[in-house]
């Protein structure tokens, strides 16, 4: 069998070893579209702060790790597929044949219609390449201006404000991170920020970008406000890299369009991660959740069916975590809730803690969570699991921070009750 | 012959012995709300549970790193490696047990790695509730099978569905 | 001679079946032993920590030679302790 | 290392509080806990102030073990001038609240002053604050422990609190931390009610640092194979706990029944540690679910007990249909045998409200005890018990007193006055089993002699925990003495007080020393801590330590009159089992202490004495 993937991120590359795994004889190629080694956009702000070198975003370490694995690595990108003949084309000509092929060429940032948006100092902050750019104009004490407070807004903007510049945001809906928290936890992250000296506005949109004169760049605003920039960073969202595929048969919505095999409409011809639309756990419809650890899901489950192993996707969790400037979030599923369910919640500004847990009946179907980093993946295991709460659901309505107690107790055997015995044997 | 920690709740008295020699071995102290272990104690039903991380096979935490800053040893184990985890805490929310814990001290995560081979909580156990065993003792697939309920319901979606 | 025996802790399961909330009353040869008495009922000796007869203790060394009388009581534990 | 050496000053009346660093030439004389906060008292507290005026103090102190892994490094201790007699009192506890203060990063905490309005304080590591306690009240240390986590939303936090009878002074409240673990004698619950201190909160992150940790390890790791490998530490005390004791002490004619009347009772086996692990016939499970442990204790003795839910205690009160802290052997002795009742269940019933509302069991048992003997020989009536039928035996009206007495109503208040107060104010003191006030436990002097003299020198009143002969006179260990002579027992009461004030200043319990000797204490000491830590040393702590609380007792105003026994004891032959025809000998063994003490023939160290312990 020979088996093509298109792109070479976390889908593409989890996909790759897991094919590996299960069929020792087949012929693999990973096609990578940036000239890049396979590397993780998610480490992308840990180098712009330096944590890291480029090499630290490199999603496999040991040397010759695709080559060990027989894995064959090439650029592409891709830019055609012929579903008749199983080939792609790529941008230099080549073709390939394929038996299965699965997509995995992820996403690009929006652009919004902006004007001025080429101009020299604006940019995204997605590949390897915008983050060279971006150090190269984030000078210290500089001004920078963040167009996006969204998830990856703020994981860009936690590096910014690290790398010293002095960063505003501008985002366009009422609060920071609007699709991951809700209000009281955005505006937490807001008066966080505010208080280590990040300018934050809010429903606010960026008009225009022209060249300024108390920096290179200012930043006009619809209702006229105006910002000096020496850099402008775009993190207005993504899109699907769907583009090629037009014409080919795939068929595609936002994303690429997929059964719960992870096969496209075209017999052989799979999708994952961030360019599919997978089924999302919480409402049981498919969904483009453009998170890490849904894209490996996918791929991991497309790979199986690659290999002839039938399997079957029953959805991912949507899930975020977010460090701003050190005040952690992670926000889980259905965390606005749903209509007739009950809610838990604890909320203490002051502490820098926020619990809102969600319910339908006596299970748990979405959390959001600011300053918990302890046992925090429990919330993600009692979600997936619906496993009922029984009477910790209550305790949990009284006492949120028990979760990892209710965690515990319901993983157990059945309730925790009843008589254990005494841990040495005495007589009857 | 690969081994792991089987834990008995049933055998468990609540001293937090096993919570101290983990600190120990990993902080240099005696921190328990530092430990890679935690005793949960659960007073109206009169038992203890002691809790950490199972290695799972393929394990959801090791797939949901960026940086490939967890690998799995020799013996099966997922470690944690300080140079190249950046502190992004996707492990934490990825686990679903809850096992993989950021430490804002160092900016790194935490994780059970079995002290190497030689687990501390174990040997500091005086009741033998928590035990380094062969894997094909009984203990392990009851551990297993645990931590297979967590995965009920997306299965065989995850990582660590049996594959 | 009758004597009672009573057994307790771990001890108690080697009371026989008819003894009831740790004691027995038992029909002895006159000069029956407490070691005798406990070797019949197989009560091991290096469990055998506390002996009284009659709430007195006994060494040891004065359990091989000690001989019950009529209507004393035997009470016997392993090694326990309280406060 | 080993202290963290930083102690909290937290002045109620004012509202102030203040951090300081703890006086280590002190320790390096006075170790930890018990000694080294028995001498901040001493040098802080005038001998002659009322317990429960503004001039008390109340210390709380860790040992340089707690919060380490040493086996049961998880002690603390609360120190004060103690309402129910009048002498110096330290109340030492278990569960996880004294390692958790030392995780905060604290030795000690003095309270001082009194709170002019309910308070709580909450030490969460090093953020230190005095709140307001009106909505906790009135209420109980349960109600109180889980309103607390809730309102600071951490189920972590650990909680030592009072309950009702605490804040109403009843002059045996305790203080009782992680539910059912007590600092229990000598009304250190009066003492924190009299400062409208309704509980302290505590929660540390921080760690805890040893002086050399390889070494101590090593010596830590020792002692835990020794307690292992020991029988009784390592098997009996898991499987029966101290209750075990009941049938022994019974059988050895030592057990004081209905007020000290008798000195065996016929039912004790109906409430001890075999009838606790005996399926009921009732529902067919027995009293006891489990052992429990202490912070860091590797013996686990600790009983964790489920009362029948058809029993009539609580067969219309679900709320007490669960699992929580069971019978110990001094508890079943006084709610039961001091009291002539076979009811299991309702001892554990009113165990756990002497848990939830923070009462001494064993004064309030024996307190029941002489009030019973008071109706049941008409000195007192239906109209003085307010209708209880307080007859020996009968667990209905144990169950109506303990109830009373938590809420501090009716004849629950003259129930808390304690034994001595109580008989004194009907013209019968001879009827109160007390020592300086304070009641005495569960062994009977005429059956065990020893217990005796540690009854009527014991620095707090009465008590069995200040030098615990029971261990030789009866257990044998470390070897066994005649429970029935006075020879030679000045000197062991002596050794073990010495002894037992050094472990209660390190942070361990006194347990351990079933097993251990202080060859295997010390060197687990001294690795943790600074000052050199021998054998010799510990003992001469001890010694200290012991003269020292004698010194404040006598400056309190306490002379050799006081080191005596009730006359019951002494002039009442017992009836029954091997000490039948005797008394208890004190006057045998007094003379004898005293000079071994290096005393006056007053019970006054010599100034001898007093420089060689550079007192």
């Amino acid at each position: 069998m020979y088996h093509v993937i298109l792109g070479a991120g976390p889908a593409g590359v989890t996909a790759a070893e897991t094919i590996r795994k299960h069929a020792p004889d087949a012929e693999i190629t990973l096609i990578g579209g940036e000239g890049e080694p396979p590397y993780s956009r998610m480490a992308i702000p840990y180098l712009l702060e330096g944590k890291i070198g480029e090499d630290g975003t490199h999603l496999r370490q040991e040397d010759g790790h695709y080559e060990t694995l027989g894995i064959a690595y090439r650029h592409g990108p891709v830019i055609s597929v012929d579903t008749g003949a199983r080939s792609v084309t790529c941008a230099d000509g080549s073709t390939l044949g394929f038996d299965t092929l699965l997509i995995a060429t992820g996403a690009t940032p929006i652009r919004p219609p902006i004007e001025g948006l080429d101009s020299p100092g604006v940019h995204t902050c997605w590949t390897l390449e915008d983050a060279r750019r971006i150090t190269e104009h984030a000078q210290k004490g500089e001004p920078v201006v963040l167009v996006g407070a969204g998830f990856i807004g703020c994981i860009i903007l936690e590096s910014l404000a690290k790398m010293g510049v002095d960063l505003t945001v501008v985002e366009r809906g009422d609060r920071m991170v609007p699709r991951m928290l809700d209000e009281t936890a955005g505006n937490m992250l807001r008066h966080w920020c505010e208080g280590q000296d990040v300018r934050v506005i809010t429903e606010a949109e960026v008009d225009a970008i022209r060249s300024g004169d108390r920096a290179a760049l200012a930043v006009h605003l619809k209702d006229g406000q105006t910002l000096p920039a020496a850099l402008v960073v775009i993190a207005t969202g993504v899109r699907s890299n769907i583009g090629f595929l037009d014409g080919s048969g795939i068929e595609t919505g936002a994303g690429v369009k997929v059964d719960p095999y992870h096969e496209t409409n075209v017999p052989g011809i799979y999708a994952a991660g961030d360019v599919a639309e997978g089924i999302n756990l919480s409402t049981g419809h498919n969904d483009m959740l453009a998170i890490q650890p849904v894209a490996v899901e996918h791929a991991y489950i497309a790979a199986l069916n690659m290999c002839g192993i039938a399997t079957e996707h029953r959805g991912s969790l949507n899930m975020n975590v977010l460090d701003t400037l050190g005040l952690i979030s992670s926000s889980f599923g259905t965390w606005e809730g749903v209509e007739g369910g009950d809610r838990a919640v604890l909320t203490d500004e002051a502490a820098g803690r926020y619990i809102r847990l969600e319910f339908e009946g006596d299970r748990l179907i979405g959390a959001q969570t600011v300053g918990l980093t302890d046992h925090v993946g429990m919330l993600r295991g009692l979600i997936q699991t619906g496993l009922p709460l029984g009477a910790w659901k209550n305790k949990l309505i009284d006492s949120p921070t028990r979760i990892a107690e209710a965690y515990v107790a319901v993983m157990q055997q059945g309730p925790v009750s009843g008589y254990t015995g005494p841990k040495v044997a005495l007589p009857a | 012959m690969q081994k792991a920690l089987t834990i008995d709740p049933g055998k468990c008295t609540g001293c937090k012995q096993c919570e101290m020699a983990c600190s120990y071995v990993n902080e240099g102290e005696f921190n328990v709300s530092k430990s890679r272990i935690r005793v949960f104690d659960f007073h109206e039903e009169a038992r203890f549970v002691p809790y950490t991380c199972t290695q799972c096979d393929e394990a959801w935490c090791q797939q949901a790193c960026p940086v490939n800053a967890i690998t799995t040893n020799e013996m099966g184990v997922k470690v944690v490696h300080d140079n190249l985890c950046v502190g992004c805490k996707v492990c934490t929310i990825a686990c679903p047990f809850g096992t993989v814990n950021y430490n804002a001290s160092t900016g790194k995560v935490i994780k059970c790695d079995l002290c190497g081979g030689d687990p501390a909580c174990a040997a500091a156990c005086p009741t033998d509730a928590i035990t380094f065993q062969d894997v094909e003792q009984g203990g392990f697939d009851k551990m297993r099978q645990w931590a297979a309920r967590t995965t009920a319901g997306t299965e065989p979606s995850g990582p660590n569905a049996p594959a | 001679m009758k004597v009672t025996l009573k057994l307790f802790a771990s001890l108690s399961s080697f009371l026989p079946r008819e003894a009831q909330r740790n004691k027995v009353d038992l029909d002895v040869a006159e000069g029956t032993t407490i070691q005798s008495l406990l070797d019949h009922h197989k009560v091991p000796r290096e469990k055998c920590h506390l002996v009284l007869v009659n709430g007195v203790f006994h060494a040891p060394e004065e359990r091989e030679t000690v001989a019950l009388k009529d209507s004393d009581v035997l009470a016997v534990w392993p090694p326990v302790a309280g406060g | 290392m080993g202290w963290t050496g930083k102690i909290l000053r937290i002045n109620l009346s004012t509202g102030t509080i203040a951090t300081e660093a703890l006086n280590m030439d002190w320790a390096d004389k006075y170790l930890g806990q018990r000694g080294l906060a028995s001498k901040y008292l001493v040098e802080e507290v005038d001998p002659r102030a009322d317990p429960l005026g503004p001039d008390n103090k109340m210390i709380m102190a860790t040992g340089p073990l707690t919060g380490t892994c040493a086996s049961t490094g998880g002690r603390y201790s609360i120190i004060t001038k103690g309402p129910l007699t009048g002498a110096i009192a330290c109340s030492n506890s278990g569960g996880y609240f004294g390692a958790e203060l030392k995780f905060a990063g604290w030795d000690m905490v003095i309270f001082e002053g009194q709170s002019p309005k309910p308070v709580y304080v909450t030490i969460f590591d090093g953020d230190v604050q005095i709140r307001d306690a009106s909505g906790y009240w009135g209420k109980t240390v349960w109600d109180t422990d889980k309103g607390i986590k809730a309102a600071h939303q951490d189920p972590q936090i650990r909680v030592a609190a009072i309950g009702v009878a605490g804040e109403n002074e009843i002059l045996y409240a305790c203080v009782v931390n992680d539910l059912h673990r007590a600092a229990g004698r000598s009304g250190v619950g009066a003492v924190m009610g009299s400062k409208n201190l309704k509980a302290v909160a505590v929660r540390g992150t921080g760690g805890v640092k040893v002086r050399d940790f390889k070494t101590f390890m090593d010596a830590t790791n020792a002692g835990k194979k020794v307690l292992k490998e020991n029988a009784v530490t390592g098997e009996g005390l898991p499987a029966y706990g101290t209750q075990v004791l009941m049938n022994v002490i019974n059988e050895t004619g030592a057990l004081p029944t209905r007020n000290g009347q008798d000195v065996q009772f016929e039912s004790a086996n109906d409430i001890s540690a075999e009838a606790m692990a005996t399926p009921r016939r009732s529902d067919g499970k027995p009293n006891l679910l489990t052992n429990q442990a202490c912070f860091g204790c590797t013996i686990a003795c600790g009983r964790i007990s489920k009362i029948d839910e058809t029993h009539f205690t609580i067969q219309n009160k679900p709320e007490y249909w669960h699992a929580s802290g069971g019978l110990e052997y001094e508890a079943a002795w006084a709610l039961g045998s001091a009291t002539g009742i076979n009811d299991l269940e309702a001892l554990t019933y009113v165990n756990f409200i002497c848990n939830e509302q923070a009462i001494d069991p064993i004064s309030f048992g024996a307190t029941v005890g002489a009030a019973m003997e008071l109706y049941e020989t008409g000195v007192i009536d239906d109209a003085v018990t307010g209708g209880i039928k307080l007859n020996f035996g009968s667990a209905e009206a144990l169950v109506a007193c303990v109830e009373a007495t938590g809420k501090a109503e009716g004849f629950g208040k003259e129930l808390g006055l304690g034994s001595k107060r109580l008989t004194e104010k009907y013209g019968k003191p001879e009827l109160s089993m007390t020592v300086k006030g304070q009641e005495f436990p569960a062994y009977d002097p005429r059956g065990i002699q020893g217990m005796g003299l540690t009854y009527a020198t014991s620095n707090r009143g009465a008590c069995h925990l200040r030098s615990y002969t029971v261990s030789s006179e009866i257990l044998g260990i470390p070897e066994k003495t005649d429970p029935l002579t006075t020879d030679g027992k000045a000197g062991l009461v002596k050794a073990f007080q010495d002894a037992t004030a050094a472990v209660d200043s390190s942070g361990l319990c006194v347990f351990t020393t079933f097993a251990w000797t202080l060859e295997d204490i010390a060197p687990q000491v001294d690795a943790a801590c600074e000052g050199n830590w021998t054998v010799d040393k510990m003992l001469e702590a001890g010694e200290r330590i012991w003269n020292m609380e004698r010194m404040f007792n006598n400056n309190a105003g306490f002379t050799a009159e006081d080191d005596n026994l009730p006359k019951r004891l002494l002039k009442d032959a017992a009836k029954t089992g091997p000490a039948k025809g005797l008394v208890a000998g004190l006057d045998k063994m007094l003379p004898e202490y005293y000079e071994l003490r290096g005393w006056t023939p007053d019970g006054v160290p010599t100034s001898e004495t007093v420089a060689r312990l550079a007192l």
